[in-house]
Order: structure tokens, then C-alpha cells, then sequence
């Protein structure tokens, strides 16, 4: 297990009060697992992917732990965690587009950002190289500004970059949103392939999009309002949701593929609840069709078979 | 990049047409004629010599050929170098007097643009990071840059130059010295000039302090800014490139800012009675000669032309995306 | 002088980021934007400044009589009778000082607004209509845009022989547009690309209604901030200006305050009342107005928030 | 201290520190060294000069370069208005041998500075310059038959008309100039060349000019040491360049200036401050009267055409007001003839108080109700008698301040009588077109200065013919042939027949004080004020100090004023 997660809160800062972005998030990553994580538009997943890796100015740790590879993660403190970035936890982001320096060649930037971290550049570029060629990039873009290069040429040498170290973990935001179709599964198989030559021990793919995570993903994680609301393998959240959320945003999906985007969806009648603070009990109550009673209590997040997880009070 | 530089420079041509065409048509719609302003200073009185004097100044002054003759000779003198002769200072060319009073600008102007750049951006890097220091410095910047250049100047030369004495105020150098290179020459040079140098960098260096420390804060929200800072990077390298990247914006407000600073230093050469060419647009205002003023406004205009041109040619060099062939439109 | 560029309108996607409250829009945006508003120490010490002088500058003037009038002792420094003392001919500063902020005021709307309209309409037209239309405008921007403001004012004031405030503020607006019609034309671009314009066009509404109904609403915190920021520009112009003897000849303003002390050797007979006041007057309105200009950016545009 | 505080800030904000090891500290300022005039041997004046120097042409002398007449090229007589003396200067003497033949002798041994020697050919010489129809001096010829050179030194003019009130005048006001020199010259270079190099004879010589500066040495061959016992004290004299008032007033305040003769507003108050300044006056007025300042009626405009209302408005003007608030007492008011205190001689006094006019709100209003001017409209301001409303302007030349705010003043002492008049401040080029071609209600001038002979301001007011354009006189176009024929009638009298000038005088201020052709207002200062710091024994009115005009200004030096640089001495060094 290179990953846990235990009971995480992670706050947003505003002036008419808490947001509880993260509100008591467990989950665990193992060894080689690659974890979709899926929801809708300010569920809070790209939260838990900044959170794991750097907060940004006004989120607030409020409480949890994240362990990684057996050593906590300093999340709430930016300049402890530094250590750790890059090396261990590190990031694709979603804005991968203009993640790079415009004014810099690209592999001056490399240098200089490699050599911040103490490390030489020397003695990483014979692999920076190799993996140049793993993703199908000509070792003279180091050569290059970032204006030159074509978006999926600037996405695949973003995931060189930040996986240059090997890091334990790798957080994928909306990696290929900003790409065309074909160059997403491009993207998609050699996000996978790092995986598969051992470049990265763990990954977390946040994605809108079901049929990537259905590609790449072992396991998939499901998020609403904040809380966790399912996780299980892949094939099993895919075919046997049990979740009410979960099968609403399945089904409403026609086929695989189509993204559901940042629109409501259609499916679903309502709209999340507003987290500031959020209401008691199930935060998807007010929308879901099987609502009961007992709904007005928080569903633990538990297993109700090994390795698939749910917070539901109808699934257990 | 051969297409940014064409365009620019049709640009700067056609801008260039537009001013010497301004300059050349207001004041024939004007009233008051120089002719008959040169002649009733003569002081003649038999109708006899003021014709003679009046058909004398006309052709000096070129009015004696029909209009388009004269736009045409107006295009020639600018391309020969050729102003015309100042009515202010008769018989002397406008040229020779616009050259005289130019270094005494320049050694005003450039300085004072320069390191009130630098040092503005400078601050204004530093101030953004420090919240505190921010929040004490901001608004001094905006006062600084809300001052009118000559009331700085006016503030400047009465308090430290009258009231406390430490810096003469009035003419670039003491009366009683010859110009030449001896060191006593050279520090009543300096000590002239300091009290409008330091006028013209406070107000320019508020503006650009606030400019920079704008930038800046936007760059360090920027994409790369997270995500280099994501991947650990220290602080240091982060800043150091949001600091460079924030400078290229700053590079063309140069340009867009120009304008305004020569204007200050026309301003503030008139409080400090500095002999340079703010002194002689006084000068030519107050005496309403056209001549003299037209020279000087065409003057500036090729002086900031020129300085676009140069920034220009600095942007390409120092941002790559220009040269990508994609900011045909900066 | 510097007219320093608001940061905000660069922040395009942007809208909020942050979970939860990101589906506030339209009377929502306004009413928080209103509540970061009045909670913005910037903004309202800002504002508080300009009102007072505008209060000043328009009710002064019925308090006071004429501000040439030689009423008092000559030369007199500040007193009770006289709190900010008189001229060399014995005018009541204090009089002349509440006329010229009418006077400042008037410049600096007027020509704003001029500059503010004219750059629109260029702006916009450029921005909307684009290719050749854009072409021509985006040069005509770009010549004036190049072409020493302050020197062509210089010229045109010289030989204009202006006589009155408006004048001066009608010629001051017609040099002033080209940075506003830049900016706006890259922002309508940007949002021409927005779906609520496509979803417009595609309903079939004319061109001016959809810059008018749907693009300018868009833009209309960061006009305002144009606004503010051509006011200051254009009062620093006029005041520059008058102390050169290119102001009107009738009347008074601060800028010709500072003309006449200067022409009546003020500074050499250490009449300091007679210099300090209009100058004051002018940066304590213009710089009040770029300070209000900052929070006014901090509101409407979160980055820059305060937390 | 100050001094080391000065360099300190200077060298630390400059960067100069590195380089400023291993000189010794400049003590600026006075200068011994080389590159500097020596302060204590310099005299430092400003006040004539407001744009750079540019030309030396004794003939362009409304231009010419401070002390280009007087320092460098002389005349043949210098005339002190203060005492009305003529005083032979290049010639020994100069005297009618009849009533047309005049006959001027040069000094013996007089030389131009390149060593030729001054002889009447050149006397003649320039005479005839005259000739040509741009040459200020032309109108000379319309009168004057021949000039010849009778032997080396002497020159003889015969006159078909002599007009003795003027040829007085040339002969102290123009300069000689070299004919070995000029002989050659076009008419062009004559009028409007710039003579670099001047060639005069005259006690200092053309030593440098900037753009802000013009410098002369001392000449220390001049002939008049010996032949006048004039010894002149400063080695060189640098006349400043100054557009503002207000520079030159921070330098003489500094010290920087010995003798500004430029408008200084407020200086009433720094002479009693202790600032070492001297005026020549030691109490208000502190300025001699230089010349009139006239208010100018267009007398071809109604209303303006009736003498009645232009009395009215004579008495509508707050001239106290003017003298006291405008000029802060260093002007005083103008008699209602307009003669200089100068000329107090010929002024009728009795005459005056019958026909004279003073401020006076009330009395303008009722000449103007006697006159059948009335408010018909109830606006509080008099209309035409026709009905149709007066708006009268008067145009003073923008950036003329005290004159803006003079005409700011009569403006409102005139609606304060009802009669609506505003003032208006056009370019300078713009009032000079409107005052030549007559397209204006009202103007401000003082053009003609202290002078020999009060013809020359009879000749201003009453000048005729009237042309289309009139440059030099009656720009308000008054036509009254009696009146002309009275002051040609005093051009033709003999300068030292007094009592024939005064008749004569008389009867035309008679015209003047019923008609007011143009209304005097205030006498305008000889604008001058000395530093006592590095030269004194300024002139003065009172103690041993010498009675001189003291100004550098065009046309004052032959006035007298060169004198006073003989009288200069050094200030006592502490």
C-alpha cells in the first residue's frame, strides 16, 4: 500500500465562511494502482489532487493524515513539503497547455528546476532523453520554447517532467481535456505505460471523462459534494454501481466516451448542495431517488465487499 | 518576424505622415501671422520698407509659392535636415537651436527613464511578495503617480533647493562657469541636475512599481508559476521567472509611457528654468513662434518613433513568442 | 500621468474556482461583487477622498465669491480670515482652490467620457467586426497610440488659443482613447468567443445589440475602471497644460493656480500656500481614484482579493 | 556643512563616490580657477535678452544682442533723459550751421577695434544706410537732402525740411558702423543678417555666446578712458538669458545676477527684506518711469468713435487698483496726458486739472447717461444709443501676466460703470496683426520709451496719414489733421527752444485731454533691480550714488546707462 488517506479535511477560505471542499476523505492507494477519480464540477476532486501535492493559497488542512509510502505528508506546511514533491508526489496538471514557462527553452527550465531541487542536471539527462523517446519526443525540444511545440507535444513533455524523479505517486488532472480524441489515448496509453515500466509506483487520474479512466484505470472513485461516495475496481463501478449517484451518472452517460463536461447533468434533477457549510446527513439526499429516513444520518464510507467501498445507507 | 518589423515600421511611417502633416497644416489655419509679426517688430514706418521687409520674410518663411508648393518644401526641409528659421531667435535655424538644448534633455530623460524602470520594477517585484511592505508602499506609489510632474518639480525646488539649500535650482549650470571638462564644472553640472532628474524618477518610478508589482502577482498566479512551485521549486526560481516574464509587459508600457515622460520633462525643465527643449517649447509658446514649435513637436515625435523602434527590437530579443512568428500584434 | 493598465479582464476562465459557489451569476455576481465592495478599505478610503473633493468642488464654489476678486491683504499667508491665505494681488486662495476642483472635475469627466466613448466604439467595432475593419481601425489606433500625447496637445492648445475648460477637455478626450480602444478590443475578442455570444448570434440579433446587450455588460466593471483611469490621466494633462500657459484664459483651475504662482515668482517669495494646496488637490484626486481603481480591480477580480 | 551635506547626498546618488577619491573637494562657486569669469571682475546682468543671442547687428535693434548698441557700437551723442542733456560722445560736437545745415565733428583719433580708424566718412556712410526702405531709419530721407563727408572728421547733412526734434533724436539713438565692413552688404544682410563678429569701438568686445549667455571683454584700447576719463570697471560683462521672470528673480536672489532690469513682481517687499538689493528708488515707486502704458480705442468702432464715451471709460478705470494690487506699488499712475515725469516741464498743469480725468465709478456713469448711452435692456450695462448692445474686448497678448490681469481689472471697473467690456488674451502675434490692421475694440501698449523729446509721444497718439497698416503709430486710427500739423509743427522746432515746444504741446494736449484719442493709464518701471553682493554704487536718487538709467536694455545704454559701468564699484570682499 504506497497511499492512505485517512479521514482528510481540507477547507477553502472565504470571506462568508468555510467551504468544506474536503470534508473526511479515506481512501487508500495500493502498490502499481492506478485510481480514476470522477464527479461532477466542484465535488471536490481536483481539491484532493491540489491537496495531496500543494494547497493552494487559501485552502486550509483543517484535519487527516496522508501517508505515503509509510512517512506523512506535511500537506499543510508548503515549504516541508517541498522535500517531498517532484520526488515523491508529483503532478500533471490540468492547465499542462501553459504549465511550462513561456519565456524559458524547455530544456533550460528542466535544468534550472531539476538543479532548485540539488539534483544535477547531468546526472538525469541520459534519462531524460530515454524518456523523451518513450513518449515519442525528439530530444531537440529541449531546444525549443513552448510556443513551438503542438498541445499534445507540450502535454506528453509535461509528463516527462514530472515524472523525471520516479515519483511514488502521480496526480493526473484532466490530463487530456484540452486535447483532440486521437492524441488523448496517446496520451492515455503512455500515461499507462509509465505505470507499467515501474517510472511511477501509484497514480490518481482525475478525469471527466469515463471512457479514459475506463482505459487506464484499475480502480475508480467516485466524489460528491465533498465526501467520497464510492470506490471499487474498475469493472465493478462501471457495470455494478451501487451507489445511487453513481448509477445516475452512469446511466446518464449514453455511451462511454461522451464527456458530461461542466453542464448539469440532465439526468440528475437538482444541483449539489452548497458546501459553506454543507447540510447534515447525506449530501446527496435531496437529489436522490431511493431517499429515506435514515438518509438524515452520514453514511459511513464502508466496504461492502473487499476493495469496493460505499457510502450509502441503501447499498449496506 | 520580417512581416512584425514591416508592419511596425508602416506603422511608424504612417504616424510619422500624420504628425509632419499636423504639424504643417495648423498653423496656416492659424491667426496671427509670422510675416507681420517679424515686420512690426522692425519697427518701420514708411509703407515702402514694410513691404520690402514683409516680401523679405515671406520668401525666407517660404509662403510665397502657391500651398502644395510649400507641403512639398516642408517635406524637403524635414529630409534635409531643415527646419526653417526661428522667429524668436531670428536668423537662427530652428535646427541649431533644437540641437543645443537636446543633450541637456537627453541627459534628463534618458537616466531618468532608465532607472526609474529599473528601479521601479525592481520595488515593485520586491513589494509584491511582502504583503506588509505591500501594503504600506502601494499607496505611496499611487500618490506618486498621481503627482503632476511639475509640482513634484515645484515641492522639489523649494524645498530642498530654497528652503533647505542643498541643491541650486535654475539653468543647467552656475552662470559664471565656462563648460568644459574640469571637475568643478562637472559637479555644478551634476549638482543642476539632480533636483529635476529626481523629480522626473519619482514620478515615473511610482507608475512603474505599481505596473511590476501588478505583473508580478499575476504571474505568480500563473500556470507555470503552480506548477514549478508544485514540483517543489523554491520560491526563488519562481519569482525569478514570474519577474522576467513581468518585465516584458513593462518593456512595452516603455514604449506606450514615453510620450507622457517627455511631457514631464517638458514640465519639469520649466520649474528648474533647465535650458533643454521643455525650456524652448516655453519659449516658443510664450513668443508664438511656429517655426520653433513645429521643430520641436516633430522633434519629439521622431525621438519617440525611433525609441518604439528600439523597444521594438528589444521585445523580439527578449520574448521568444514574438519571434515564434506569433505576436504579430503587440 | 501613468495610466497603469488594470490587471483584471486578463483573468479570462477564471470565474470562480472555488467548489460551491461556483454557479453565482448575473444578480449574483453583482450582489457580491457589492459585498466585497463595500468591504474593500481601498475602495471606500479612495472613494471617500474623491467625494469629498467633488462635494468641495461643487458646493465650494456657491460658498465663496469670486475667486479673482482681490479681497484680502496681498501676499498673506494662511490666517482664520483666509485659511489657506491669499495671492501676491490678495485673491482668496481658498475660493480659487474650490473653483479649480469644479474645473478639475469637469476636465477629467468630459474627457474621459470622450476618450472612454471613442475608444468603445473603436474598440468594440474592431474587436467585433474584425478583418478589414479591424485592420484600419487597429492602425488609426496604433498611429495615435505612437504620437507624443502630451507634445500634439501642446501644439493644438498653442494654436486652438483655448479659451474655456471644455475646449480644453474635448481636445484632451480626442487623445486619449487609443490604449482604451486596445484593451477593449482584445477583451471583446475574448469574449466574442463566449458561448453566450455564439447563443446570440445564433438566435439572430443584430451586431449592436449583442455588443451592447451582452458584450459590454460583460465589460462593464473593467469600463468603469477605464474610466477612472482616463479621468486622472486627463486631469494630470489639463493641469499640465495650464502650467505651461495652454489653459483656458477665463476662469481658473488648479493647474492655472499653479501657473500664476509660478509667473508671480510664489516659490522665490515663500508663498507656499499659494503652490501646495492645487497640487495637493490634484494628487489627492487622482491618486484616491487609482487607489479606488485597485479595489475596485480586487473586487472584480478574486485572485487579487484580500483574505 | 551644506556643502559637504550637498556633495554627500550628490556623490552617493549618482555613484560618483568611486570616482571622487583623490581629488580634492571643488569648493564650487566662486571660482577662482580657469573655466570660470571671475565673479569679483564680472558683472552679471539679465532682463533684455529672452532668447538666445543670435545676432549683433546694430540695425536689427530691436533684436540685436544685449549690448551690441553701447558696449560694441557707439553713437555719436549719448542723451540722458534724466537730465534731458546731450552729451557728445563719438563726435566732439555737432550744431546747426543753419537752419537746414547740420555739421557733426568726429573725436580725434578714434579707431574701430579691427584698428582702422572712425573717420565721418563712415558717419556718412551710415546715413545713407538710411536709404534703403527696410532700414528703421528710412523715414530720415524724407526730410534729408545730402549727407557728405566734409574733410576726415567731419560730416554735413543738409536738410529740404529739418526737423530738429528728430534729427535729435538719430544722432544720440543710432550707431555708427564700419563702412570698411558693411560697404558690401545686401540689403538683406543689412536688416536681418547677424553680423557675428562685430567690429564697433566701443569699451567692451565680443568675447563668447551660448544659448543662455552673451559675454563681452573689455576693450582696453577704448578711447574713452582718455578722451572721457571713463574707465569701465567689469572685466567682462554676461548678460544672461532669462524668459522668466521668476528665473531671474531666484538668481539675483542667489546672488547669481548684479542687475536684473526684468519685471519682478513682489520686490517691494525683498528690498526692505535684507536681501542686499538695490532699487533706484528706495521707496514705492522704486522703478523710474521707462514709459506710458496706453489703453488704445479704436476710434473707427462705435461706440468707441465718441470722445464722450471713451471719456467714460477713462474715468471707469481702477488705476489705483492696478498700481497697487497688480504691481504691488512698483508702478505708479500716468498723468492724463501721458508724458513721462521726464517731460513734467511741458505739461500744462493747469490745463490738466481742468480737462483731466481720474477714477471714478459714478462719473463714468453719468458721461455716459449725459452722452445718451442707456441700459435699455435692464442687464445693468449701457447700450449703442441705437438699441443694440455694446460688447467690447480688450486684447491684452497671452502670457503678458501683469497685463492680462491689468485688463482683467479695467474690465471689471468698466461693467462696474456699465459698460461691458472683457478682456481677452490672444498670442502675442495675434495682438501684433490686430493692432497693425485695426481689427480690435481695445488694446494695452507702451511702446515708446523715455526719449529726448515728447514729440515722439504726440507723434504716436496723433500720427498720420493712416494706412492700411499702422505699424509704429496711432494704431487706434484717429484722424484729426489740426492735431498732425501741430506735431509736425513741434518736429520742426528747435530742441532748445523750450518755450516754442511748450506752446505747441499745450495746444495739442488740449486735443488730447477732449478727444482721448488714447487714455494713459500707468507709467510702466524701468524695471531694475541691483544685487549690492560683488558691485555697488548702483545709481541712485539720493546720496552720492550717480543719476543713471540703470539698464542694459536695447537703446538705454546710449541713454546714459554706460556710464553707470564706469561708476560701478567693487563691493567690499568679507
Amino acid at each position: 500500500m504506497s497511499l492512505a488517506v485517512e479521514d482528510l479535511r481540507v477547507y477553502y477560505r472565504t470571506l462568508r465562511g468555510d467551504v468544506r471542499a474536503l470534508d473526511g476523505v479515506t481512501f487508500s492507494l495500493a502498490d502499481h494502482e492506478i485510481m480514476g477519480l470522477v464527479g461532477e464540477s466542484g465535488c471536490g476532486k481536483t481539491t484532493l489532487g491540489k491537496s495531496l501535492v500543494r494547497l493552494d493559497g487559501r485552502m486550509r488542512h483543517v484535519g487527516g493524515t496522508v501517508t505515503l509510502d509509510g512517512r506523512e505528508l506535511p500537506i499543510g506546511e508548503d515549504a516541508r513539503m517541498n522535500e517531498f514533491r517532484f520526488a515523491e508526489v508529483s503532478v500533471v496538471p490540468q492547465y499542462a497547455m501553459s504549465a511550462m514557462n513561456p519565456t524559458r527553452r524547455i530544456g533550460r527550465m528542466v535544468r534550472e528546476l531539476v538543479g532548485s531541487r540539488g539534483i544535477p542536471f547531468a546526472s538525469v539527462r541520459s534519462e531524460l532523453d530515454r524518456r523523451l523517446a518513450l513518449v515519442g519526443l525528439d530530444a531537440e525540444v529541449l531546444e525549443r520554447y513552448p510556443i513551438e511545440l503542438s498541445g499534445g507535444m507540450k502535454q506528453r513533455m509535461v509528463m516527462v517532467i514530472s515524472t523525471l524523479l520516479n515519483p511514488s505517486l502521480l496526480v493526473a488532472d484532466e490530463v487530456t481535456s484540452a486535447l483532440d480524441v486521437s492524441t488523448q489515448r496517446a496520451v492515455a496509453t503512455a500515461l499507462a505505460g509509465f505505470r507499467d515500466r515501474d517510472l511511477v509506483r501509484s497514480m490518481i487520474v482525475i478525469s471527466h471523462d469515463l471512457s479514459l479512466v475506463y482505459q487506464i484505470a484499475d480502480t475508480v472513485t467516485v466524489m460528491y459534494a465533498g465526501r467520497l461516495a464510492e470506490k471499487g475496481p474498475t469493472e465493478v463501478i462501471v457495470e455494478r454501481p451501487r451507489h445511487p449517484y453513481t448509477q445516475l451518472l452512469i446511466s446518464a452517460l449514453p455511451e462511454v466516451g461522451v464527456r458530461y463536461g461542466g453542464k448539469r447533468l440532465a439526468g440528475i434533477p437538482g444541483s449539489p448542495p452548497s458546501l459553506r457549510p454543507p447540510p447534515p446527513g447525506c449530501r446527496f439526499r435531496a437529489r436522490c431517488p431511493l431517499a429515506y429516513g435514515k438518509c438524515a444520518e452520514q453514511p459511513p464510507f464502508a466496504e461492502i465487499e473487499p476493495g469496493h467501498a460505499v457510502a450509502c445507507w441503501r447499498a449496506s | 518576424m520580417a512581416r512584425y518589423f514591416g508592419r511596425k515600421l508602416l506603422i511608424y511611417a504612417l504616424t510619422f505622415f500624420v504628425a509632419v502633416t499636423i504639424n504643417w497644416l495648423i498653423p496656416r489655419f492659424m491667426p496671427g501671422d509670422p510675416v507681420r509679426a517679424m515686420v512690426a517688430r522692425a519697427g518701420l514706418q514708411t509703407p515702402e520698407g514694410v513691404a520690402a521687409m514683409r516680401e523679405y520674410y515671406s520668401s525666407l518663411f517660404g509662403f510665397d509659392v502657391p500651398v502644395w508648393q510649400q507641403y512639398l518644401n516642408f517635406w524637403g526641409g524635414i529630409l534635409r535636415g531643415d527646419l526653417g528659421v526661428s522667429l524668436l531667435a531670428f536668423p537662427e535655424p530652428v535646427t541649431s537651436l533644437i540641437l543645443g538644448a537636446v543633450p541637456l534633455t537627453l541627459g534628463l530623460l534618458i537616466p531618468a527613464i532608465l532607472l526609474s524602470w529599473w528601479a521601479g520594477n525592481k520595488f515593485g517585484a520586491y513589494a509584491a511578495r511582502k504583503k506588509v511592505l505591500d501594503n504600506a508602499v502601494l499607496p505611496v506609489w499611487y500618490v506618486l503617480t498621481a503627482t503632476p510632474y511639475m509640482w513634484l518639480a515645484i515641492l522639489m525646488a523649494w524645498a530642498l533647493g530654497k528652503v533647505a539649500g542643498l541643491f541650486p535650482v535654475g539653468r543647467p549650470y552656475s552662470a559664471s562657469l565656462v563648460p568644459e571638462w574640469s571637475w568643478l564644472f562637472i559637479t555644478d553640472l551634476v549638482s543642476h541636475w539632480f533636483l529635476p532628474f529626481l523629480s522626473l524618477f519619482l514620478v515615473a518610478f511610482g507608475g512603474w512599481a505599481i505596473g511590476m508589482r501588478n505583473m508580478v502577482i499575476y504571474e505568480l498566479e500563473a500556470d507555470y508559476a503552480h506548477y514549478l512551485s508544485s514540483l517543489g521549486a523554491p520560491p526563488k526560481l519562481v519569482r525569478r521567472y514570474a519577474f522576467r516574464n513581468a518585465l516584458l509587459p513593462q518593456i512595452t508600457g516603455l514604449a506606450l509611457q514615453l510620450g507622457v515622460i517627455v511631457g514631464g520633462a517638458v514640465v519639469t525643465e520649466i520649474v528648474f528654468d533647465y535650458r533643454g527643449l521643455g525650456y524652448l517649447v516655453l519659449e516658443a509658446i510664450k513668443a508664438t513662434d511656429f517655426f520653433l514649435l513645429q521643430g520641436i513637436f516633430l522633434f519629439i515625435v521622431i525621438g519617440v518613433l525611433l525609441a518604439n523602434f528600439v523597444i521594438d527590437i528589444v521585445y523580439v530579443l527578449v520574448d521568444p513568442r514574438t519571434r515564434a512568428g506569433m505576436g504579430g500584434d503587440r | 500621468m501613468t495610466a497603469p493598465e488594470p490587471v483584471s479582464g486578463e483573468s479570462g476562465p477564471e470565474v470562480a474556482a472555488v467548489p460551491g459557489v461556483a454557479t453565482v451569476r448575473g444578480t449574483g455576481v453583482r450582489r457580491e461583487a457589492l459585498y466585497f465592495a463595500v468591504r474593500n478599505r481601498k475602495l471606500v478610503g479612495g472613494l471617500a477622498v474623491v467625494v469629498v473633493f467633488l462635494l468641495a468642488g461643487l458646493v465650494g464654489p456657491l460658498l465663496v465669491g469670486d475667486p479673482l476678486a482681490y479681497v484680502g491683504p496681498p501676499a498673506a499667508a494662511p490666517s482664520g480670515e483666509y485659511p489657506l491665505g491669499t495671492t501676491t494681488f490678495g485673491q482668496d486662495v481658498l475660493a480659487q482652490l474650490l473653483h479649480g476642483l469644479r474645473a478639475t472635475f469637469l476636465v477629467g469627466t468630459v474627457a474621459a467620457l470622450i476618450a472612454g466613448v471613442i475608444g468603445m466604439l473603436v474598440g468594440f467595432t474592431g474587436g467585433y467586426r474584425g478583418g478589414l475593419v479591424d485592420e484600419v481601425l487597429n492602425m488609426i489606433t496604433n498611429i495615435v497610440l505612437v504620437l507624443p500625447v502630451l507634445a500634439v496637445l501642446m501644439i493644438i492648445a498653442a494654436y486652438l488659443q483655448v479659451r474655456d475648460v471644455l475646449v480644453q477637455a474635448v481636445i484632451i478626450g480626442l487623445f486619449s482613447w487609443p490604449w482604451v480602444a486596445r484593451a477593449i478590443r482584445a477583451q471583446t475578442f475574448s469574449l466574442r468567443a463566449r458561448e453566450f455570444v455564439d447563443l446570440a448570434r445564433l438566435s439572430g440579433m443584430p451586431v449592436r445589440r449583442i455588443v451592447f446587450r451582452e458584450i459590454a455588460p460583460n465589460m462593464a466593471s473593467y469600463l468603469f475602471m477605464v474610466f477612472i483611469l482616463l479621468f486622472g490621466g486627463s486631469v494630470l494633462f489639463a493641469a499640465t497644460l495650464d502650467f505651461i500657459g495652454l489653459g483656458p484664459t477665463d476662469g481658473i483651475s488648479l493647474g492655472l493656480m499653479l501657473n500664476h504662482a509660478k509667473q508671480w515668482s510664489a516659490m522665490n517669495l515663500g508663498m507656499w500656500w499659494w503652490f501646495v494646496p492645487p497640487g495637493l488637490a490634484i494628487t489627492a484626486i487622482v491618486g484616491a481614484m487609482y487607489v479606488m481603481n485597485v479595489g475596485l480591480d480586487e473586487v472584480f477580480n478574486p485572485k487579487l482579493r484580500e483574505t | 556643512m551644506r556643502n559637504r551635506w550637498r556633495y554627500l547626498v550628490l556623490l552617493l546618488s549618482v555613484g560618483l563616490a568611486a570616482a571622487c577619491t583623490g581629488v580634492d573637494g571643488g569648493e564650487g562657486g566662486d571660482g577662482e580657477g580657469g573655466g570660470s569669469y571671475p565673479r569679483a571682475q564680472t558683472l552679471f546682468t539679465s532682463g533684455t535678452q529672452w532668447g538666445a543671442p543670435v545676432n549683433w547687428n546694430p540695425i536689427m535693434n530691436w533684436t540685436y544682442a544685449t549690448g551690441t548698441v553701447g558696449l560694441v557700437y557707439e553713437t555719436l551723442f549719448l542723451h540722458d533723459p534724466l537730465t534731458g542733456e546731450f552729451e557728445p560722445w563719438l563726435a566732439e560736437s555737432g550744431d546747426w550751421t543753419n537752419d537746414n545745415t547740420y555739421e557733426v565733428t568726429l573725436r580725434e583719433e578714434l579707431t574701430w577695434t579691427d584698428g582702422e580708424p572712425i573717420t565721418a566718412e563712415d558717419v556718412v556712410f551710415t546715413v545713407n544706410l538710411g536709404e534703403m526702405k527696410s532700414v528703421p531709419y528710412n523715414e530720415l530721407w524724407k526730410f534729408l537732402d545730402s549727407a557728405e563727408a566734409v574733410d576726415e572728421r567731419t560730416a554735413r547733412f543738409t536738410f529740404s525740411e529739418p526737423r530738429y526734434q528728430q534729427w535729435a533724436n538719430w544722432v544720440y539713438f543710432s550707431p555708427i558702423v564700419p563702412k570698411h565692413l558693411w560697404e558690401d552688404r545686401s540689403e538683406k544682410d543689412v536688416t536681418a543678417g547677424a553680423n557675428e563678429n562685430p567690429v564697433g569701438s566701443g569699451p567692451y568686445k565680443y568675447e563668447a555666446h551660448d544659448q543662455d549667455r552673451q559675454v563681452w571683454v573689455k576693450n582696453d584700447d577704448w578711447w574713452g578712458k582718455e578722451a572721457l576719463g571713463l574707465d569701465v570697471k567689469p572685466r567682462y560683462v554676461v548678460d544672461l538669458v532669462n524668459s522668466s521672470n521668476e528665473a531671474a528673480l531666484s538668481q539675483l536672489l542667489a546672488g547669481e545676477i548684479d542687475l536684473s532690469n526684468n519685471f519682478l513682481p513682489g520686490i517691494a517687499d525683498l528690498v526692505k527684506g535684507g536681501y542686499k538689493l538695490h532699487t533706484y528708488f528706495s521707496q514705492a515707486p522704486y522703478m523710474l518711469a521707462a514709459n506710458t502704458t496706453w489703453m488704445v480705442p479704436n476710434t473707427t468702432r462705435a461706440p468707441l468713435n465718441d470722445p464722450a464715451f471713451r471719456r467714460a471709460l477713462a474715468n471707469s478705470v481702477d488705476v489705483g487698483k492696478i498700481v497697487n494690487s497688480v504691481y504691488g506699488q512698483i508702478v505708479s499712475p500716468a498723468d492724463p496726458t501721458g508724458l513721462l515725469p521726464i517731460w513734467d516741464e511741458y505739461i500744462d498743469k493747469a490745463q490738466v486739472d481742468r480737462l483731466g480725468y481720474s477714477f471714478d465709478t459714478n462719473r463714468a456713469k453719468s458721461l455716459l447717461a449725459q452722452a445718451g448711452y442707456r441700459d435699455t435692456n435692464g442687464d445693468g450695462l449701457v447700450e449703442n444709443k441705437d438699441g443694440s448692445p455694446i460688447e467690447l474686448t480688450l486684447a491684452t497678448p497671452s502670457g503678458w501676466t501683469d497685463w492680462n490681469e491689468s485688463a482683467r481689472v479695467i474690465a471689471e471697473g468698466a461693467k462696474a460703470a456699465g459698460i461691458n467690456l472683457t478682456s481677452e488674451t490672444p498670442a502675442d502675434t495675434v495682438v501684433q496683426d490686430i493692432r497693425e490692421s485695426g481689427d480690435f475694440d481695445l488694446i494695452l501698449d507702451n511702446q515708446r520709451q523715455m526719449d529726448n523729446t515728447p514729440w515722439r509721444y504726440l507723434e504716436y497718439v496723433f500720427g498720420l496719414p493712416i494706412r492700411e497698416s499702422q505699424t509704429t503709430v496711432n494704431y487706434g486710427r484717429y484722424e484729426n489733421q489740426q492735431a498732425w500739423d501741430l506735431v509736425n509743427q513741434l518736429d520742426a522746432t528747435k530742441i532748445d527752444d523750450r518755450a516754442g515746444m511748450k506752446a505747441v504741446i499745450s495746444r495739442l494736449h488740449r486735443i488730447q485731454l477732449t478727444e482721448l484719442p488714447m487714455i494713459p493709464l500707468w507709467y510702466n518701471g524701468l524695471w531694475s533691480q541691483a544685487s549690492n553682493s560683488v558691485w555697488t554704487n548702483w545709481p541712485a536718487d539720493s546720496g552720492d550714488a550717480p543719476r543713471l538709467v540703470p539698464t542694459m536694455w536695447r537703446g538705454y545704454l546710449q541713454r546714459g546707462a554706460i556710464k553707470m559701468l564706469a561708476e560701478l564699484r567693487p563691493a567690499e570682499q568679507q
